[in-house]
């Protein structure tokens, strides 16, 4: 067994043409991955990437592990199943924004609130790729699409603010650009216990090209992008000159001429509440200041994990009642014999 | 008193929701089982939670058939009716054969419960006359039982809930019944209340007792048991039957149960009795929704499980997309559709057989699978069994249906054991020194299953077309023909896996042949008994494989002058054999959300004369 | 017109008879929405209420309007269609905790996303009804219920965090028993332009029942159960005595012994971080202090409804372009003759 | 030079998806049909947005069938095909005509492209000699290209990216074509961006010119222009006429349209054009999903829309439950289905008929409904406007099949005006002085359609059982019976409102009858017409309607010896004909997500023989 443990990046591509768009961000997302799971030293042949239907949902086909590619929105559904009858399986799940958020919407909150052991990784490109360029849930308001023609009327949802509303005990956040931040973020998802709810920005460069600049472009991404750490003040700002606050519940950006970095807020991944604000940056509401978006975990939480918890039931009434035995159930109770 | 012997008997206990009248047909077919009689059962519930007491929607009723003969169904019409008010009387006084014995509680008889079973006074069939041609007894259970219980301690609420005990009692008296198999239930049921259990057991026998004193009864019954085959019996309920092979089909393969269900009536039953069965290793996972349920059933399978999700008809149709993915990958899952009235939400509590069409083709593109449909409440367990066999052996979905009459229905079951049930052979591939090919076939067309964990086998497969052999996507044009044509081979194939299909009754000579499927069968059966009694050439045939069909379908139906298919439906069955064979085939249905009765069957072959 | 506007809530009531079990909460729960409609003046074959299944998915019968009992799940969507077809309708939504939260759960996160003008009465009565008892989705750990005889092991929805997650523009909670306030909060749902998303506690009798018991019982229920106002502070306790204040992001219940009103918290609807915090007095999560559940409007926010931008568009392409002929439509740009 | 009249003629612009054909092939078919030429088109591209440049999978196809005569297919082969790169010649060379013309792009042979196609070096088809029995000509477009526009301004990148327009007025010359259409489509595309514009026709007068000056060309062309019937003409895609056929029903109609829909490959570009036109009233509704989609229309259509949905295959298999609800509420809803190759996701890209079966049957519970098909991409607008009607008149959902073949092709469309579409009455209930019962029927059995707004109509419908007249709920077994039979006569009655079947083609004299639905019409006509002149006694009739079918189908269809019935499934139609009229139709069949060509089906019949 010892040697499924020890293969290289190298050795978890498959023999089949990556089959897309030149330059899209899913490249770098694969790449990535391929690059961090070696070293969890995982057996290879116990890693499962699940995906439905969209660009980003291919990805099983280039992992060289199981995997199964399977129907629109229904990842979530068959990795919990998956995960629930074989709990020692490292269970991935691939999914996009319409994939998860669109037709798996059910499936996705429920996976969250059940928490089994399993790794999300979304592919957030604001459209739906793969049918070539409808607004997606995730597409700002007023979008001009296929479908869209003169603007999309939708409120689009938030993401991780759905998540964290769903109680999910792990969300996180990083881009398809930010090579090192990714691998980090892979890393902790995979080490969180219980469903790791990872958003990806992810560059559609055909329909949905530069969506993210912004927050990758060298001129904006420190003032646009805040990278949080457990224990660590909230500073940015092109020349780390900002700060964040926290003013009762209210966020609000200073500047760290007029405040001490010990003022700061002090980003603690296990705190709801402030979870809760974090995931609202993303929302520049009207009243609101102008706050960056928030890159890292921004909530993690120990709960047990749902396979965990029915592989325990079963234990316990197996220790209270002994193993099953077919012809006692068979027989029942009540029986009698001509 | 004079006793009479009977070959068989039908009573039906009816009354309010909250007579607790499935309780006491219950304990009367469990006596009646344990007893050795044949039975067959046929509960019959409001689909309100709890009616309002009193009305017509509000009547519960429990038919119970014994005999010391074979017994078919629960019978068409009842020898005895137990009619707790006159909701309950009016709704089944028309299935009382002429001079029927009817026993009233007259506490349900008074001007309120006239009013809610909107009867008006000077209707009240007490009193006049309509009930002239059959035995009336009129008695004041209500009363006899707070007798009973004045000192017991309990409240005029609790008490009156105790009620139907005493009619139990003085129903084992008119049956000449021991009351042993009730004590022990009520001493288990009420284990924690002394009280209660006191006042039921006291209950039972003050009915017992009052039979011996009462002057009202002229006569008791005697059924002796049945000449059932020699073994071991219980009493079988088709959900219960369901789980009941699941659990055993799990044993025998050596695979862990996976259950993935949303509830639904009538199929949630089989969520809650596997959900008891933790200590088999079975998982059940109530999921969010039916599409849930498959799917992960499906994550389960390619888990190495044997994955079931069951539903009734419109989680069937929920189902449908993911079933097509199933078909696709090739993974063994096992699909119970428990059916009911439809279209749409129907009459959720009534039975029908409607769903045949959408199991054979309600997915799109060309996606062939098995279908298997029970016949009775304990061939569930047979039928259900062999659907997972099938499923594992053949690495395919499978859909098994069952309905609402067989599901909650139920009669004596010859269980087996453990030992003499066949092990469904599964073999995962292993690794080897050639190369692996997930999609490579064996002389079934059935496919490899590597399950994760498995190194060296590591693999993937989807839902786009997959190239024969490597699994990989491919959108070549003779690939996916050769595709199509191999998982209908792999489907029709199976038919060199199943039992060719025999005559039931009556022989090759016979002119008419009465075909049916799933739950008509005990109704065709009886009715075909009648019909060569009354000297009627009449044969009947029945399809528990219905994809494939046995190979011999065809050949025996051409032996017979006219086939005719009664179904509880608008005429599906009778489709696919006029289809497959160019049989003119007759239908005839009957889609009243009830069972056949054996009269419908008779005379329907008999106007064909 | 004007006669259809006056009426009663008698001839609100419909000649089928209730066919609830004695007792069932929803009874009370039709009452107040019969008593207090015919006061909105709306005339009354403009209302319409749409279900789904389940108990509470009965309600449409015992109303004298337009009505549908439609499928599990779905009459989010249904209503969607309905209120976008005919945005001058008074569209209603009645819906259990399992045919919104569990089947139906993603059309009800995406009805709240998109905000048409809907009232949606949720019957939570965290249990499934009508199929006789198993566990819901807002059923609490542990359950023992039909499906789980052991216990369920799913972690519950928060509904109303589920649904300021998934942006909700109005979230309230009341109770069957309150009659008062179940009222109030209808109209405030009938006033609230976009989706509001009422929570209704509803004790089922027969499956689960008491649920809620520890909230309305004379003796529990005012230190278990806080009644939230705009600008009012946080008062609670069997006498009046406790109060919350907020620490920084953080709530604490103080005694008003020792604490003055002034410096409670006071209840502000439009506060969307109050909101998030105020929702999750809910989850009494290890750590955070025992918190009294709200009841109330806990978050309304002013946004446009989809049907009015919908509606809008229209209305701003037909400006632009005129109305559209059908013999261009069907002549295009290019054609020719022959 | 010589110019040679052809009567029609069949070129394939081949290339890899980056360089434009599809582009190409519409300028081309756009400017055959302002010419006047009858045409038929087959897009053909890759299931990938962007495949990897230069390899098999990324070639992106678009084949024209133009000619002076009648034109039923794309054509089976090439007489002319215009290869981009080495993997379009690879992929297509085997489609062309014996002596056909191949223009080849020098600059997509080069090495790099010849590993990406998996060619090797030695068997370079432009070297190797297997292209000898073709006319092969071959020019280094990429230069001519960067030539003409190395002045111009534009990057490499964007120079390459002109060279289809090179292409185009190369072959345009060919065939002695006008440019304007094409210029003026130019001028309108870069109407923001000079540069390209003056690039684009630079390079497209180049390519005509270089037509004029090449020594290689020997000969040129001439397609005359067809004898259509006299009228106005455009050219038109199938998905395209769909959208217009609902837009035109709503218009029809008088009810505003909602069309509610999920995006899904090949039905997407019907949401994609409804949205545009908001003018018209029509309200687009892209939904979280397939079953909020289906859902959504009926909740418009209850409240009087002309509520709509559309879907590829396994989005039709979600929306199933939400069907059946609509069967049972009897509200009007058409369900649009753009088949494409299943199972489970299938291939996307690939068209099939295979949903025919689920149409019919994919519903829990006795569920029929109407199916209709259309048979070509402008017949689309007939066929949903027909639909629409059925729908709005009848009080049904009605199902709607196109396929992704004729919902991509294109064909010349004799349009009508909107003063020739024929109006379609819809009549609201209105309160009258007796009671209003929601459930009452005509003598078409259709019900009222009572809206939200209508003050005195208030009323309730559901998905469970309801009373006949007044709508309330029902377990009444007899109600249940009467109401499924109720439904399942309104449906058959339709066949009094629709027109009865006639040959297309040949005589009750003949021998054969090729019986063919939906998108197989064009390739059926044309085997039919060349199997006549080869001597064969066939005829053509075809299905518009399949559920029901016309009255006189089975008397149709008695007339032959033989029926067949080819289908692009595994054989779904010529069950409906076998079971319904006990026929022995043969069914021929091709599941290759390809169409039929003239050729499949010529061999077919000529085998039988
Ligand atoms: C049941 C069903 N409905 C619709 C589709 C069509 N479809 C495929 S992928 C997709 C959305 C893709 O968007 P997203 O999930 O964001 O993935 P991306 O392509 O952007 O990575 C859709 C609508 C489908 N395959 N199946
Ligand atoms: C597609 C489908 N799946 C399952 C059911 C069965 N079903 C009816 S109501 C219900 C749940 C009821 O619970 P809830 O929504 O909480 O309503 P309540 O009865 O508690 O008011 C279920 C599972 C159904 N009718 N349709
Ligand atoms: S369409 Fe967009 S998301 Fe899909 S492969 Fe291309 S660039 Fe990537
Ligand atoms: S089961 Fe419960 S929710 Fe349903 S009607 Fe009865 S008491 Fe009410
Ligand atoms: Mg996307
Ligand atoms: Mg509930």
């Amino acid at each position: 067994m010892i040697d499924t443990m020890s293969y290289t990046a190298k050795d978890l591509e498959t023999d089949q043409d990556v089959r897309w768009c030149p330059s899209c961000g899913d490249f770098a997302i694969l790449k990535q991955v391929q690059t961090v799971i070696p070293k969890f030293k995982i057996p290879r042949e116990n890693i499962v990437f699940i995906s439905g239907i969209g660009c980003s949902s291919r990805f099983p086909y280039y992992m060289n592990t199981y995997g199964m590619h399977s129907i629109h929105g229904r990842g979530a559904a068959i990795a919990t199943g998956l995960k629930v009858a074989r709990p020692e399986l490292s269970v991935w799940m691939v999914t996009g924004d319409g994939d998860s958020l669109s037709i798996g919407g059910n499936h996705f909150i429920h996976l969250l609130r059940r928490n089994p052991d399993i790794n999300v990784l979304l592919f957030n490109n604001q459209i739906y790729g793969l049918t070539k360029g409808q607004y997606s849930p995730t597409s700002e308001l007023h979008k001009v699409t296929k479908s869209t023609p003169f603007g999309s009327v939708d409120h689009p949802f938030n993401p991780l603010a759905l998540a964290l509303g769903a109680d999910a005990t792990f969300i996180a956040r990083t881009m398809d650009k930010e090579a090192k931040h990714l691998q980090q973020m892979i890393e902790r998802s995979h080490v969180h216990k219980g469903t790791s709810m990872l958003e990806i920005y992810q560059n559609c460069n055909i329909f949905n090209d530069n969506a993210f600049d912004e927050l990758s472009a060298r001129n904006t991404r420190k003032a646009k992008a805040i990278f949080v750490e457990h224990g660590q003040p909230l500073i940015f700002g092109q020349e780390d000159e900002l700060g964040i606050k926290l003013d009762g519940h209210k966020p609000m950006v200073v500047s760290l001429k007029d405040v001490s970095t010990d003022d700061l807020w002090v980003h603690d991944e296990n705190d709801l509440m402030k979870a809760q604000i974090l995931v609202r940056f993303f929302a520049y509401k009207p009243g609101m200041p102008e706050l960056p978006r928030v890159f890292g975990v921004l909530y993690q939480e120990e709960r047990s994990t749902y396979e965990q918890d029915v592989t325990q039931q079963l234990a316990e009434v197996i220790g209270a009642k002994g193993k099953g035995k077919l012809n006692d159930l068979l027989k029942g109770q009540e029986f009698w014999t001509v | 008193m004079k006793t009479e012997i009977k070959d068989h008997v039908v009573i039906k206990f009816a009354g309010d929701s909250g007579d607790g009248m499935q309780l006491t047909g219950n304990q009367f077919t469990n006596n009646s089982a344990l007893f050795g009689n044949d039975i067959a059962t046929f509960p019959d519930f409001p689909a309100e939670i709890r009616a309002p007491a009193g009305t017509l929607a509000g009547v519960s009723g429990f038919q119970l058939h014994f005999g010391s003969t074979e017994i078919d169904t629960p019978g068409d019409f009842c020898d005895v009716l137990v009619a707790m008010n006159v909701a309950a009387l009016k709704l089944n006084s028309r299935y009382l054969k002429p001079n029927g014995l009817i026993i009233v509680d007259v506490s349900g008889f008074d001007s309120k419960n006239m009013k809610l079973a909107k009867v008006a006074a000077e209707q009240n069939p007490l009193t006049d006359g309509s009930l002239s041609n059959y035995s009336l007894k009129i008695f004041d259970f209500s009363k006899l039982t707070h007798e009973c219980l004045k000192e017991s301690g309990l409240t005029g609420k609790s008490i009156d809930r105790s009620k139907n005990m005493f009619v139990l009692g003085f129903v084992y008296w008119l049956y000449h019944r021991d009351l042993t198999s009730t004590i022990s239930y009520i001493t288990e049921r009420f284990a924690k209340d002394e009280l209660l259990l006191n006042a039921n057991i006291a209950t039972l026998k003050a009915g017992y007792a009052f039979g011996e004193t009462t002057e009202s009864m002229t006569e008791r019954y005697e059924v002796a048991p049945a000449k059932l085959a020699q073994g071991q019996y219980r009493n079988m309920m088709g959900n219960q039957a369901t789980a009941l092979g699941l659990v055993a089909a799990s044993v025998k393969s050596g695979l862990s149960l996976f259950y993935g269900s949303y509830p639904i009536t009538p199929a949630s039953d089989i969520l809650h009795d596997l959900s008891k069965q933790k200590h088999f290793g079975v998982k059940t996972f109530q999921a969010e929704d039916e599409i849930a349920a498959v799917c992960s059933a499906i994550g389960a399978s390619f888990g190495g499980a044997l994955g079931v999700t069951g539903t009734s008809g419109p989680g069937l149709a929920l189902k449908s997309e993911a079933i097509s993915l199933a078909v696709s990958l090739e993974l063994p899952l096992v699909v119970i559709d428990v059916q009911r009235a439809g279209p749409s939400t129907g009459m959720p509590t009534k039975t029908e057989q409607s769903d045949l069409l959408i199991a054979m083709y309600g997915r799109h593109g060309e996606a062939p699978l098995p279908v298997l449909a029970a016949k009775s409440p304990s061939d569930c367990f047979d039928t259900v069994f062999e659907a997972c066999r099938i499923a594992l052996q053949h690495m395919t979905p499978v859909i098994f249906l069952s309905d609402g009459y067989i599901a909650n229905g139920s009669e004596p079951w010859q269980f087996p054991s453990e030992e003499n049930l066949p092990t469904i052979n599964v073999k995962f591939a292993e690794k080897k020194e050639t190369p692996f090919y997930p999609y490579q076939r064996d002389e079934n067309l059935v496919r490899n299953w590597a399950i994760p964990g498995t190194a060296g086998l590591e693999h993937r497969i989807g839902g786009i077309e997959k190239e024969d052999l490597t699994g990989n996507i491919s959108y070549d044009p003779a690939n996916h023909e050769k595709m199509v044509k191999i998982r209908a081979a792999k489907v029709k194939k199976i038919e060199e896996d199943i039992p060719e299909i025999a005559l039931e009754f009556g022989d090759e000579n016979d002119d008419i042949l009465l075909l049916g499927w799933g739950s008509s069968y005990g109704a065709i059966r009886s009715a075909v008994k009648q019909l060569r009694a009354d000297g009627f050439k009449v044969a009947q045939a029945h399809l528990r494989y219905i994809n494939p069909m046995p190979k011999n379908t065809e050949q025996l139906l051409r032996k017979f002058k006219k086939v005719i298919v009664p179904e509880k439906n608008n005429g599906q069955l009778v489709k696919l054999i006029r289809e497959q064979f160019l049989i003119d085939a007759i239908s005839y249905t009957k889609v009243q959300g009830l069972p056949f009765t054996q009269y419908d069957i008779v005379q329907q072959v008999k106007n064909l004369h």
